[in-house]
């Protein structure tokens, strides 16, 4: 039954954090890019409420409740309206966690879960896109061979989230086969031989996410570590659901372009009028109105698919080259909107437009 | 619950609308090709179409997708098949939707069953209702109505219309009224049938009234009072759009439907196919090309369930009816002009429908506002701005 | 030397054509469109003007002047912005004229070139678009196959310009090459055995100009109508010639709906000013002006590199994509900045819309 | 006669801006790394690369592509090595250029060495240059300067400065002059330095102007009077956009041109080779996302060149100004947008330089007049309408 009403639930959980984005995300945002460094603190501060933990089944020390990427995604939309570079580190253990959730045996649920149901905030990471030009999930450079009962994994990886402190990468390579059916996940332990990891990466958005590149030389993994055991992963689940989180930052993002643009157009006056009386800024701003309503159905839609476990990828395409596309053309308006200023980094905008940029082509930066 | 799925009723009922929609289509193109001379009581099967009451009946409210989304995606249904079987259909006038908004429960015992056009545009006044020139006069128990309405869908086939006309030029847009004349009424004129772009099926009327008199009663809503808050009044008469805005854009994206599930099948007779999840380093130009505009597609269509989802739940949708206006109307060029290029030549030949389909649905961003006034409608609530602030 | 400065010849051609498309085009194009056909008076006075025959060298009975792209460019963009059918119609000489001059053989001249000097109009016809979908003029599907001394065609060829009166067609067939190097093309009489010809087609746009689709079941042209001989054509300049030539026609069509809007805008009012003083409307014409511009100096950049007989692969689709976009989109928008007005075949603004968007999928309607 | 081509003495001044432009290149990270801590005369090569006067020897008037094409090929030649070579070159700066336009034969030859910024923006008065508060009074035989200026490009590292400022308010824009301030003027103080998106080399300055004299002199073109007409004065001022707005178009184009150039290379070492005259059906999308990016360069370009062109001629070149500025502004968002979108992840890193061409490219759709500001003076061209009728 098609409906859009969000449970009561979903709805506390937006309200809450859309309030804490307002007050504790925002602020700290513009620094964080500044110095390329997030505090700890504020990572611990957002895993108090338990974002990553609740969907953790109870037997392995989670809050046991339903695993929702709806919920996740309502989730992901008001913390990247705060800054979604914040956002995609207080909620990197979740590409740990969700993925080895969705698609690990019960032994590697039960050996990696409980760390991400204590009290603090631990890295999790993924491990997914690679630097060369024109990258393309569905053709991966990095290969996974064969070797006995085990695998060895030869490749680069780059932006790797907290590559600089995460105890292990889910390392997403390709076997013999094409497409879908060629994604392979490994969990790949920091101190593997033949894993090199860089230094922290230098990149134009997310600066405040620590990335590292990762060089695999024939890293050897043990079949035990090959995600979702003998049958392997769901390829399509893996970068569906990673999208669409892209999908609902992004809604996220290009919500909060809108929010800032519109009293600032209000207030500001050229030619004896507020800008915001002229058409052309005017129906800038409504189309990002539009825009932004347009991307979030299309994420939800995608989200409830993968919720219910139905295939998603036609979906979670719309969603995710539809939210990529819009995204940077409403934070690229948003700068135009205030003019001069918009170039200055004194105003978020800026940094909003070299994010959306990076998210439009960067996979594996969230879960959902 | 935030779900996209239909339940086996809304299945069914839409397999129904398909089926009607494709006995519509195989009359589309002589529709198309005889504007002027076709009897607008052509396609006869549609009288034995089940009547869309009788395919809700069995609904459970909170179990099958409402009623207001159902009502988009029929309307969408429908002219996926062919825009003349929507307008086959009497209830689905643009006046129906009115008269179900405003009229009295009288007032719609004694029409509902008629199929009621709108008519709102004055030559010179465009898409600016407050301009209204044409006058409503009480003299006795009637009405007596002089002016000139243009570009009346379905204007000549009707039973009846609902007209805009000012009881009070000095009050602006408080002093306009919506009144129902019926066909055949002494002083209404049928002046002129247009040659369109498209929807040639759906005859467009210029209408003269001349001091047409009408019974006191049929002033919609029978309100006479011009309210002093220059926009209150405006305003009921603008709540009859909430539906009517997305079931337009709805109409358009059920052509656009048309002409993506037309340009999949030829591309797969020519071979290619349709797949989803590749990166564009992995794909065709064409295939790239097609799901942009199928995102396009499935994007809007959201917006206008979305609307539809809020008039259903008793919240204020104008906002959403202009957004998802304002995507729909936008989207239905970009996709069909999109699937022409994509097929090449075959596009452009009356050999196949999808050059219709790209003229029809042109329709779509002006009538019932334009993209432009939409944009406006939204603007303004995004900035609290009222009309003169924002102009 | 990088100059936009026409000849004053050009110059000349270009206002004497703008004032007779204003004067003699304009007019009778709505009824043509609205019949399906166009007078032989209409084609017969354009054709007095002698635009095919005086770059036919006097050896064959014309001008004798040079074979200039960029002057048919400047010629075909005010015809077009007359009418861009009647303008295909009274050209279409040159389709048989332009090609056989550029790639015939002596003999092939000689036979073919007179018939183009006379006084009357005399159709001429080019066979390139197909009835598939998708169609791709590197990838045709009628084969030129040999067959002894001489070639069989088979295939299917639609909008085939006075299928129903040109003596004979120019058809263009693949090869067993691939790309470029697999074009070929052939003169074909009209009753060649296996040539079917049907009887005029229905388009949506172009609708004065007869078109006819040519069934070709195995038709066996002899190697002296192979059209360049044994070397054959070359197939980059004329596919660039042809898609050049839809460039610069669509420029004269987009310039037309420009010019139509201006006054149109500034005479209607809508709350209380006159529609152009909004930004929204103003805005839109301002960009039409900004594209007619860009198109036009693409086109012309790409003429001149086919007036130089430089390869102007590059350019001419540069100038292909840029102006079939944005022609459709001005027209487009023109039919928005009329509103109701513009859905109505009492203004021209819905015809250049249908003419635009043939033309931007249909190819071998102009020689250059 | 229209042509497109390059002469041999053409090319070899653009090879060696070519030459110039891959030293600059090297520094480029450094530059955009560095913002604050880097001083001003980094770049030593720059002091070898021959003169731009020198280069022009020898050109034949009517043979070799006028001097006002080239300088806007030579402007997009050296942004396309990084934008910060362009500033290197003194009389670049905007300033200079207002100088050239405006400035008696004297003050050409007083001030032309050196580089001078130009000082409109004020705080709050955004791209309106009619509302400027600054104020020059008269006294004796000094102007007495007051008020504030934001947004001064190369503002630190200019000698001097042309700043606009009204002597009389009553009078609106015509009452508005141009003057000339040097550095280390009494009263004239550097305020800020702007931290910005891009253009990092570039330095952005804030001006505050406290009871500062300067002699009567250097008023700009030494014209006291304040035009009746009110618009003539102000005119006078906006002519020195006509090559400005083109030449900013060009340096937007010439950093989207190292984006292409770099695109086309990666895409080669991937093995994805742009091939051109294939159709959409026969093109993978990342070729054919590529030709149009650079179909849309080809197209700016030509219309800065165009503009150029008229005014070589001599001819009035307002309207193409403004066109070229508008169209180049929004085509270099989109092609280093799009450049990225192909590349994929190593588009987003600062390991490589395109990153870096994103940010730095995105100031040209906003200084000199937004893309906004640009279409209203068209569209004022277009429509015969005055500032009242169309804002």
């Amino acid at each position: 039954m098609i409906s859009f009403g969000p449970t009561e639930e979903q709805e506390l959980v937006r309200d809450t954090l859309r309030e804490f984005a307002n007050e504790e995300i925002r602020k700290p945002a513009r620094e964080c890019d500044e110095a390329s460094e997030i505090p700890t603190a504020f990572l611990d501060k957002v895993w108090e409420m338990g974002l990553t933990t609740t969907q953790i089944p109870a037997e392995y020390g989670g809050g046991g409740e339903a695993r929702s990427p709806i919920m996740n995604a309502i989730a992901l939309e008001e913390l990247a309206y705060g800054d979604v570079t914040l956002a995609a580190a207080a909620l990197a253990p979740s590409l740990s966690a969700m993925t080895i959730l969705d698609h690990g045996t019960d032994e590697q649920k039960k050996t990696y879960l409980p760390a991400y149901c204590g009290d603090k905030w631990v890295a999790g990471s993924l491990a997914l896109v690679e630097p060369s030009p024109a990258f393309d999930a569905l053709n991966l450079r990095t290969l996974a061979e064969p070797k006995g009962d085990n695998f060895t994994l030869t490749g680069t990886k780059t932006f790797v989230p907290f590559g600089d402190r995460a105890d292990h990468f889910i390392v997403v390579a390709r076997n013999a086969q094409d497409g879908f059916a060629g994604l392979e996940a490994f969990i790949v332990p920091r101190d593997a031989k033949g894993l090199r990891i860089s230094e922290n990466e230098k990149n134009m958005g997310l600066r405040g996410l620590a990335t590292s590149r990762l060089e695999l030389e024939k890293v050897e993994v043990s079949a035990a570590n090959r995600l979702g055991g003998e049958k392997g992963i769901d390829g399509r689940r893996l970068i569906n659901s990673s999208r669409v989180a892209t999908g609902a930052a992004l809604v996220g993002l290009s919500r909060a372009v809108l929010e800032y643009v519109v009293p600032y157009a209000k207030e500001r006056e050229a030619f004896d009028q507020a800008i915001a009386q002229k058409q052309a800024i005017a129906f800038m701003c409504a189309d990002m109105k539009i825009e932004v309503e347009s991307m979030r159905w299309l994420v939800w839609k995608a989200a409830s698919q993968l919720e219910q476990s139905l295939d998603a990828t036609r979906s979670a395409h719309h969603a995710h080259i539809y939210t990529t596309d819009h995204a940077v053309t409403i934070a690229d308006n948003g700068i135009q909107v205030l003019g001069g200023h918009g170039f200055i980094r004194e105003h978020p905008v800026e940094m909003w437009y070299r994010n959306a940029q990076s998210l439009a082509v960067l996979e594996g930066t969230f879960a959902l | 619950m935030i779900d996209f799925e239909l339940t086996k009723k809304d299945q069914e009922i839409l397999d129904e609308i398909r089926r009607q929609a494709l006995v519509a289509r195989e009359h589309a193109r002589y529709y198309d090709e005889n504007e002027h001379e076709f009897p607008p009581d052509k396609l006869p099967e549609a009288d034995d179409f089940p009547h869309a009451h009788g395919l809700f009946a069995g609904r459970e409210e909170g179990k099958d997708t409402s009623v207001g989304i159902m009502s988009m995606l029929l309307a969408a249904g429908e002219t996926w098949g062919d825009y003349s079987v929507r307008m086959r259909r009497g209830s689905g006038g643009l006046g129906n939707a009115a008269l179900r908004a405003a009229g009295t429960p009288e007032q719609q015992a004694k029409w509902g069953d008629m199929t009621l056009a709108m008519a709102i545009t004055e030559p010179g006044c465009g898409s600016d209702p407050s301009k209204v020139q044409m006058t409503a006069v009480l003299d006795g128990d009637e009405w007596v109505l002089n002016g000139e309405k243009i570009f009346v869908t379905t204007g000549c086939r009707a039973g009846g219309v609902i007209v805009w006309a000012t009881i009070d030029k000095s009050a602006g847009r408080a002093g306009i009224k919506s009144f129902l004349v019926e066909k055949e009424t002494p002083g209404f004129i049928v002046a002129h049938k247009e040659k369109k772009l498209g929807i040639r099926a759906d005859d467009t009327a210029a209408y003269v009234f001349q001091d047409c008199r009408i019974p006191r009663e049929n002033l919609l809503g029978l309100n006479e009072e011009i309210p002093k808050a220059s926009s209150g009044g405006f305003r009921g008469v603008m709540k009859t759009f909430n539906m009517t805005r997305p079931g337009v854009a709805a109409i358009g994206l059920g052509i656009s439907q048309a002409a993506l599930d037309f340009t999949r099948d030829q591309l797969a007779e020519a071979g290619i196919e349709i797949e989803y999840g590749a990166s564009l380093q992995g794909q065709s130009a064409v295939v790239d090309k097609f799901c942009r505009l199928e995102a396009l597609q499935e994007a809007s269509m959201l917006t206008v369930m979305r609307a539809a989802w809020l008039a259903g739940e008793g919240k204020i949708n104008n906002d959403e009816a202009s957004i998802c206006k304002a995507k729909g109307g936008s989207a239905v060029r970009e996709i069909t002009q999109g699937c022409i290029d994509i097929l090449g030549p075959m596009g452009v030949s009356r050999e196949h429908l999808l050059e219709k389909w790209f003229r029809d649905v042109r329709i779509t961003d002006i009538y019932e506002g334009t993209g432009q006034i939409q944009r406006m409608i939204i603007a303004r609530s995004l900035f609290d701005y009222t009309r003169a602030e924002l102009n």
